[in-house]
């Protein structure tokens, strides 16, 4: 009973704001074809073993005597040098990146946020050091400490995320941070404090959750920029290694016969600018949706 | 008012671009032309950094290909006849157990710094590259001592018996240079210095760009009508640029093009594409010192699933042939007789029960350096054909010093199943692959099927040895080596690799010479309409 | 005769998700060339909305003006175009005040520039003349150093002064109607005083016409000829301001009066009681001044400087100032949610300073806070029920359903239906969410309650509802309450005693009913007499300080009013004066309240006309 | 505001101290032994033992950190593995390069981004504004080695109008005398009046920095669209026009000045990015740069070469940073 009416009661709010929220996307056509795209991707991804047409291509088959065929029925996206179909290796490849982009921006998420919420909060030295550290991270080009760390470590599609969520990290410390840092002259927190609630229930019950917006909007403009700097680092052959169909790699590994078998460049090319736009404007559409300030009008 | 003016500074600047653009086609075409006042220029589009050091005794790299047109070795080694000829050296003997050499130098000729070759130049010259201990000094190892006997005449006495004709042709660490620079340090070559007898002479150099020479005037040759005054050697990273170079004429002669590339400008009338044999091949190293790989038959069994002719055929586009054995055609030592593994997937199933090694899980690591297309796709074909035998394939793409560190590791479960590396000679002589690749070692340096055999060892130190005063017999001992090999499998020659230059059709006299790998001798070199 | 200014039939809708309801549906409005044009309203009731629709700056969309006309010396301003009111209306005819002095003032240009700039768009003036000009006007607005003040940039001014070149800048372009659209919202009461009767004057200099559009109805009563009500997008309510205030026609407007004249409680029924709960002993709290990057040593903002007070079981204690006069920082300082600098706070015979982590925490359960801004002060993310839990999560533990139990409970008790648990915030209006904030600060049974300004932001209705009900909870659960207020009707209203600061210092304290009646100190004096209400005619009859409340980082050595006193003597100027009872129960800081003085009180009561214009 | 900048500086040498020593530490657990490296592959033991004395790698961890500040302050960098020259020489002569390529896009950046956004801006929700957001995201969201890929394609080898890549032309580098000043051989070429030169260097620099431009006009365009839009949203602004001031006089002037400071966090920003956006496309252009240099340091495991570059490229960020910050703090908003 109790829970049912938990249930019931607590969603209308949430379905109200889902309501202008849909109003707001409705709106903004852009985003809203975005989002389309966007849960398409995943979809993709999702089923990617599912619905290629040659699975097997991903890694268990190779006819070199199919190899850079043109774009034809069979194939749609054409064949690679070792007689793969592109148009599996592509639909699969948005598996790889999605998959990269969510857990590399959710671990600099999982560092970042805390670290923003605690220096935010407590501020003092701890605010100091927190930041500075931020600082240092900020100030290596984020593509330069992902080289640094995979050069170290060796590259793999794991040491890759391990890269971009060490060079992503800072900035949600920073954005959490300030948003903390206004967070806490609101008189909940206040009250909170009077109540005698404790530090970490004022970060994490408080805080944290009060961030949820503006970090979401950051971490989706985010998957853009990491799904291209996952795809840079397989060009540099610092990312993904063969026979992973990563888009990166695929163009790098394209690039030798990119004057004979434009299909083989085209297409991953294609999928990246594709799938880092649609991220894009819809990084772009949340915050304006999002954004109190352009809520206004 | 304020934004129109912004706009007319875009168009303003769109405009002046448009305008550059324009002239640039037009001083494109006058490139094209050649008038005759004009310096001939050959350009050689290489594939990385013409240089790493310009020191000739330290240089252990591409560089050769800029110092071999600066510098001269005693001799040169012609792959067609297999024999080794004069160059800096008249002629030359040596003593019947091949400890002591006799070198008669050339007269007259010139350094570019104005002092003339003499028996003392080449000593000090050698002298400086064994002292300096850097590099492929190590080819000198068997020289005790170098003597002049008079302006001309020369003797190396050797602590035991070498080959050294065949390793004063070496394509590194055998070059002459002036007695007057000997006494500099790498920084003062590095500078873009350098005295040479070569036909050519630095202009400029660049850094990890470029390197402009021109010729030495008074080259003891001396110079015909059409050869080039000028050369530049750049490094063009990008196959598809160096393809697009050559297509446009931009470029004279280029190399290391992807294999499509290849296939692409073979339909090109404009361009000579040269298949020449090169003494660089692949060789797959199994870690015997580790299970199953310790097990013979496993070996077999691996050395049967190889697609060899796929390899060779798709990957390589035939721009290679399958190995007999170790040694690349065109070396003495090389045998066709030699038993060549075949793919065989039953032969290779048969193998792997005869092994009685349980499959479950089996997974081997692969290793080879990163970066390189033809290694990697021979790893994909055999990967897709290993998991028909059940087993797994971890492909570990790396760079070469991360692949050498784990090849080394003190603990052999540590290290990888498989490897794949090329190999080329420093100086013309099959020894190259069986000392460092076959023979045991103390330290593990190239031996990466970690082999100690004492017979091998014994036979390969024997034909060593034999090398300088009878290469027959010790052609005998090498082939039998690499039966041996082959039938315990300790190691699968893959492919001997050829080399496909492409030049422009006006590029002539060029000669593809594979003991100095990547070299082009642009003094051989002239344009012809 | 022509009229003059009229608006007809307007109406003007806002797109939203939810559709396009009507935001502003105004019959008739007219104006007479030379009026105060007063129009009352709350926030949402649109008058922004008609104020920017005059200047045809409304944003459409969202804005939709579906039908009517602003008609401006006869001619229909909605069916202009935007080029010809840019030129030939906004600025040189009608020009507008608005709210914030702060955002309305572009901040990286200096003042000068931006008066220059206005002048030399609306008139043919050259760049000299224009300056020229500029100073003038700043001069004329009553801002002392004009040139100085041409050169500086908005944040190195006060509030007040900014709103002064605001109005300097409305008026330098010659325009002949104003609108000020709450011009002293966020401005001190004695400030908002002054700027008031400065504009008064202006228009009688300038012959403007002005139309004042304010929340405040003693506001607009006192500054206006007529006045309109706006409630809900529509004018229910207009006339002249004595014929509207002394006969209502609306039951809106009848209620806003009442609430504004409310009396105080019948206080006989409380108890006295001599039991201490609170006692403050020299407290100080002083802020280091933070450079970015240093700590500068020894400069400090001394919020709370040496306060004492003593607050009994059951009883309600007012703190009255202006903003900055350190009562928030009392409080909080009071509750140990800033680090005291100095001095002693015991509560309920426990020194709160000295007490270990854990025992805070047990004190604190006693100790609860109402805050200010209910919007602000309850956590957006969080259930109604998660957050009237919250106090009781931490003192307590209870199993679900007892908590859900006494959640219910503490709802009911502030009149909110059970089912508000489950709601958001955002769902209730200011009034509610301050009962869900009050069923919060209840949770625990404190024994102390601080309402820091509790109906502030809160609509004018709503308000006594709240107060009742503060009354009624304190009565009923025996609280003693500490109520910060800039409002004096509201602590009127509640409090038992009252205690007046300034500049981190008491001035004046005692029993509420005394201080109202007879307030000793010569600020407040000023302070009682500069607030509009409904029984003033005219701004004339406000009282005025002068200069603008020093800063508290060098706090003026002596008695800290003495820069702004119109009474200062040469010894406030070195000493500190000391509370002195000067009644029953009824302290004062000043050196004017000796014996001899005190027989000539009325002096200070009528400080206004012996007030000499400093500017 | 001397003082604020001085902070500002310790606080950067803090941050790079910081910056140097991770990059130390990262070298230090790379798994190859760097005298070894320094020998060469057929080295002996003795040689090799050897090498790590006169490298100083005998010494305790924190003494060899020691030292390499102390190298670091005087400009040593140390020496390349793979070549064996300093590494500071090495870095200066690939710099200029890349610095030039940086410096030209960035312009492009500037003249081309800042004036779209704010005509995005300025009609907002327009077809003009519609054209030019998805262009700037458009333009952020193309992976620059692919389009520098196509570039070369469709310029050099179908329309033949641009070169292929490097700096400069064969011809040219043979004929004439490169003159050698800063190294960024369009000011060099202009400075010395050598027009030939100067023209041909700039052929060669247009598609590398459309190329690497590309991102930060997306970047700088979105950037500046959104500052303008939000300081259209003040009030000031209203204000402004309700005092009849003219909208070209509102956006040029009283909007375009509030947005100095994120406009200023965006271009040092991009400045940033465009550095690292050179390591991507360096390689197909064939430009002699940082990027190439790196690249060829990361495969070599050249790990003083790796940390020269690194340690350069963060001074280039801290120092963008610090001028950002200044920029800022010209705002007289900002109290210093």
């Amino acid at each position: 009973m109790l829970s049912k009416l938990v249930s019931i009661e607590t969603l209308k709010p949430k379905l109200k704001e889902m309501r202008f929220l849909l109003y707001l996307l409705q709106k903004n056509k852009l985003t809203k074809l975005a989002l389309y795209v966007a849960v398409g991707l995943f979809l993709v991804a999702l089923l990617a073993p599912f619905i290629v047409p040659y699975a097997s291509h991903i890694r268990d088959e190779a006819n070199p005597s199919n190899k850079l065929l043109p774009p034809s029925k069979e194939f749609f996206f054409g064949t690679d040098e070792l007689g793969r179909d592109v148009f599996s290796r592509v639909l699969y490849g948005t598996r790889i990146s999605l998959n990269t982009a969510v857990l590399s921006v959710g671990l600099a998420l999982l560092i970042g946020v805390p670290l923003g919420a605690i220096a935010g909060t407590i501020g003092g030295w701890i605010d100091e050091v927190i930041m500075r550290i931020t600082d240092i991270f900020l100030s290596f080009p984020p593509l330069l400490l992902a080289i640094a760390i995979v050069s170290v470590m060796g590259p793999s599609l794991q040491n890759t995320m391990l890269a971009i969520a060490l060079s992503w990290w800072p900035w949600y410390t920073r954005l959490v941070r300030g948003q903390a840092i206004s967070l806490k002259e609101r008189k909940f927190i206040q009250a909170a404090e009077a109540i005698g609630t404790s530090s970490y229930k004022i970060i994490f019950g408080h805080i944290v959750p009060n961030t949820i917006s503006p970090v979401i909007v950051q971490a989706s403009m985010d998957m853009g920029g990491v799904i291209l700097t996952i795809a840079s680092l397989s060009f540099l052959g610092l990312g993904a290694k063969a026979p992973t169909p990563e888009w990166g790699l695929m163009i790098s590994t394209s690039r030798n016969y990119f004057l004979n078998a434009w299909w083989y460049s085209v297409f991953p090319g294609l999928a990246i600018f594709v799938t880092v736009l649609v991220f894009n404007l819809l990084g772009d559409g949340f915050r304006e949706i999002l954004d109190p300030k352009t809520r206004k009008n | 008012m304020r934004n129109s003016r912004i706009l007319s500074m875009v168009l303003v600047f769109s405009l002046i671009l448009t305008l550059l653009v324009g002239c640039g086609t037009k001083s494109g075409d006058a490139n094209g032309g050649g008038e005759d006042s004009k310096p001939k220029i050959a350009y050689y589009a290489y594939n990385t950094e013409p240089y790493i050091d310009l020191d000739p005794s330290v240089e252990y790299s591409n560089g050769i290909i800029t110092l071999h047109n600066i510098y001269e070795t005693l001799t040169r080694y012609d792959d067609e006849t297999q024999k080794v000829e004069p160059l800096l050296a008249e002629s030359w003997e040596a003593n019947e157990d091949g400890t002591k050499w006799t070198f008669k130098i050339r007269q007259d000729v010139k350094f570019h710094d104005g002092a003339l070759l003499n028996a003392e130049a080449v000593k000090k010259s050698i002298d400086r590259t064994i002292e300096m201990n850097m590099g492929a000094a190590y080819i000198w190892d068997a020289v005790k001592e170098i003597k002049v006997v008079d302006e001309y005449t020369l003797e190396f006495h050797l602590k035991y018996s070498a080959p050294i004709d065949l390793i004063a042709s070496a394509a590194y660490a055998a070059f002459i240079m002036s007695p007057n620079v000997v006494d500099k340090d790498s920084g003062w070559f590095n500078e873009g210095n350098e005295a040479g007898t070569g036909p050519y002479m630095i202009q400029k150099v660049t850094k990890g760009e470029r390197v402009i020479l021109t010729r030495f005037d008074e080259y003891w040759k001396g110079w015909k009508e059409n050869q080039y005054d000028r050369v530049v050697i750049k490094k063009i990273g990008e196959s598809t640029s160096r393809r697009q170079l050559i297509e446009k004429g931009d470029a004279q002669i280029t190399a290391s093009l992807s294999t499509s590339d290849v296939n692409a400008l073979k339909e090109n009338t404009n361009v000579n594409v040269i298949e020449a044999p090169s003494w660089k091949n692949v060789i797959g190293f199994f870690n015997t010192e580790k299970a199953p790989l310790d097990n013979e038959d496993f070996r077999k069994a691996l050395s049967y699933a190889f697609p060899y002719e796929d390899v060779v055929e798709n990957v390589r586009e035939n721009q290679a042939l399958q190995s007999y054995g170790l040694i690349p055609p065109g070396l003495w030592g090389h045998d066709e007789t030699l038993h060549q593994y075949k793919f065989d997937l039953d032969k290779a199933k048969e193998y792997l029960d005869k092994s009685g090694v349980k499959l479950d899980e089996l997974s081997l690591i692969l290793t080879f350096t990163s970066g390189n297309e033809d290694h990697r796709n021979s790893a994909q074909l055999y990967q897709v054909n290993l998991r028909k035998l059940g087993i797994d394939l971890d492909i570990r793409e790396m760079n070469w010093d991360n692949v050498w560190e784990k090849s080394k590791s003190k603990n052999p479960q540590d290290r990888q199943d498989i490897l794949f590396m090329y190999w080329w000679p420093d100086f013309p002589s099959p020894i190259s692959w069986l000392m460092s690749l076959v023979h045991s070692e103390e330290a593990i340096l190239f031996n990466l099927s970690y082999i100690k055999d004492e017979k091998l060892d014994q036979m390969i130190k024997e034909g060593d040895q034999l090398s300088a005063t009878d290469r027959d017999k010790a052609e005998e001992l090498f082939v039998q080596v690499q039966k041996e090999i082959l039938e315990r499998a300790y190691q699968m020659p893959i492919y001997d690799d050829k080399t496909v230059w492409v030049t422009t059709k006006n590029f002539k006299g060029f000669k593809s010479n594979p003991s100095y790998e990547g070299v082009v001798f642009f003094y051989d070199t002239y344009y012809e309409e | 005769m022509k009229t003059y200014f009229e608006v007809k039939n307007l109406k003007i809708n806002n797109q939203t998700f939810e559709g396009v309801p009507t935001v502003l549906d105004i019959d008739h409005i007219e104006i007479q060339r030379g009026k105060t044009y007063g129009i009352v309203g709350e926030s949402g009731s649109g008058k922004t909305v008609l104020a920017l629709s005059i200047l045809g700056l409304l944003q459409c969309p969202p804005g939709e003006i579906e039908s009517g006309e602003i008609v401006f010396e006869g001619e229909n301003l909605l069916k202009t175009s935007n080029r010809y009111m840019e030129q030939s209306i906004r600025g040189k005819k009608i020009a507008m005040i608005f709210q914030d002095p702060m955002s309305t003032l572009n901040p990286v240009f200096t003042v000068g520039y931006q008066i220059i700039q206005v002048i030399r768009k609306n008139q043919r003036l050259s760049e000299k003349g224009a300056y020229k000009k500029a100073v003038e006007m700043i001069k004329t607005v009553k801002l002392p150093d004009a040139e100085d003040i041409m050169k500086k940039y908005p944040h190195q001014l006060s509030g007040g002064q900014r709103q002064r070149v605001i109005i300097a800048m409305a008026l330098a372009c010659g325009a002949e109607l104003i609108i000020a659209d709450e011009p002293t919202r966020n401005l001190d009461v004695t400030i908002q005083a002054s700027i008031l009767k400065t504009l008064k004057e202006l228009q009688k200099k300038f012959h403007v016409t002005i139309l004042f559009i304010a929340n405040n109805l003693s506001l607009v009563s006192t500054f206006c000829d007529e006045l309109a009500i706006l409630y809900k997008g529509k004018i229910i309510e207009h006339g002249r301001v004595r014929d509207v205030l002394r006969n209502p026609q609306h039951d809106y407007t009848k209620l806003l009066i009442r609430s504004i004249t409310k009396d105080t409680l019948s206080k006989d029924k409380r108890k006295e009681s001599k039991e201490v709960l609170l006692e403050v002993k020299e407290l100080k709290k002083y802020f280091p001044v933070k450079k970015k990057f240093s700590k500068k040593e020894g400069v400090w903002v001394k919020a709370v400087d040496e306060v004492d007070l003593t607050i009994h079981k059951g009883e309600v204690v007012g703190i009255v100032g202006e903003s900055g006069c350190g009562k928030s920082t009392l409080v909080n300082t009071i509750l140990n949610l800033h680090q005291p600098t100095g001095g002693q706070v015991i509560f309920d015979g426990n020194n709160m300073f000295t007490l270990k982590k854990n025992e805070l925490r047990k004190v604190r359960k006693d100790i609860q806070i109402v805050f200010q801004d209910p919007y602000w002060s309850l956590n957006p993310r969080w259930l109604v029920k998660d957050i009237v839990a919250e106090p009781i999560k931490v003192h307590r533990n209870l199993d679900e359903k007892s908590l859900l139990k006494r959640i219910e409970e503490l709802l009911e008790m502030v009149g909110l239906p059970k089912e508000a648990a489950f709601k958001y915030p955002h769902e209730f209006s200011g009034g509610q969410r301050q009962r869900i904030a009050i069923a919060r600060s209840l949770a625990v049974n404190p024994k102390l309650v601080v309402l820091d300004e509790p109906t502030s932001s809160i609509d004018v209705l709503s308000q006594a509802q709240i107060l009742d009900l503060l009354d009624d909870l304190r009565e009923r659960l025996e609280l003693t309450n500490i109520l910060i207020s800039h409002d004096l009707s509201v602590v009127n209203y509640m409090s038992d005693r009252i205690i007046i600061m300034y500049l981190g210092k008491i001035v004046e304290y005692g029993r509420s009913v005394e201080v109202f009646k007879n307030p000793l100190h010569p600020y407040t004096q000023a302070l009682f007499n500069s607030i509009p209400d409904i029984e003033k005619e005219g701004v004339e009859s406000l009282a005025t300080i002068e200069g603008n409340v020093p800063s508290a980082i060098n706090p003026p050595l002596g008695c800290r009013f003495h820069t702004r006193c119109p009474k200062v003597m040469e010894i406030c100027k070195e000493q500190l004066p000391e509370m002195k009872c000067i009644e029953n129960d009824h302290y004062a800081a000043c050196f004017l309240l000796t014996k001899e003085e005190l027989g000539k009180k009325e002096v200070y009561l009528d400080i206004n006309k012996s007030h000499k214009d400093k500017s | 505001m001397g003082s604020y900048i001085r902070k500002r500086l310790i606080l950067g040498l803090i941050v790079l101290l910081g910056v140097v020593t991770i990059t130390f530490t990262i070298a230090r657990v790379i798994p190859s032994d760097p005298a070894a490296k320094w020998v060469g592959p057929r080295a002996t033991q003795e040689q090799i033992q050897e090498a790590r004395i006169e490298l100083g790698l005998d010494k305790p961890l924190i003494v060899q950190f020691g030292v390499y500040l102390q190298n670091l302050i005087k400009g040593d960098l140390g020496y390349s593995l793979r070549t064996h020259q300093p590494v500071s020489k090495e870095l200066a002569a690939f710099i200029p390069a890349t610095l030039e390529l940086v410096l030209l896009s960035f312009l492009f950046a500037v003249i081309i981004g800042v004036p779209l956004g704010i005509y995005s801006a300025k009609k907002k929700d327009r077809l003009l504004d519609h054209i030019s957001r998805l262009f700037s995201i458009g333009a952020v969201s193309l992976p620059t080695f692919w389009v520098a890929l196509f570039f070369q394609l469709i310029f050099y080898s179908r329309l033949g109008i641009l070169p292929l890549g490097g700096r400069l032309s064969t011809e040219i580098t043979v004929m004439f005398d490169i003159p050698e000043i800063t190294g960024m051989i369009l000011f060099d070429s202009a400075v010395t009046g050598q027009w030939e030169i100067f023209k041909d260097a700039l052929m060669h620099m247009v598609l590398p920095c459309i190329t690497i431009a590309l991102y930060p006009i997306g970047l700088v365009a979105r950037m500046t669209r959104s500052a303008l839009l939000e300081v259209l949203n003040e009030d000031y602004i209203t204000a402004a026009r309700s005092y009849g001031l003219k909208e070209n006089k509102v956006l040029w002037s009283y909007a375009l000045k509030n947005t100095l400071g994120p406009t200023a966090i965006v271009l040092t920003l991009s400045l940033g990015y465009t550095l690292v956006n050179t390591f991507l496309v360096e390689a197909i252009y064939s430009w002699p740069g940082l990027g190439n240099y790196v690249a060829t340091a990361v495969v070599t495991l050249d790990y003083p070469a790796i940390m020269g570059a690194t340690i350069f490229s963060a001074i280039c960020y801290v120092t963008l940073n610090i001028v950002a910050d200044i920029i800022i703090a010209l705002d007289p908003r900002v109290r210093l």
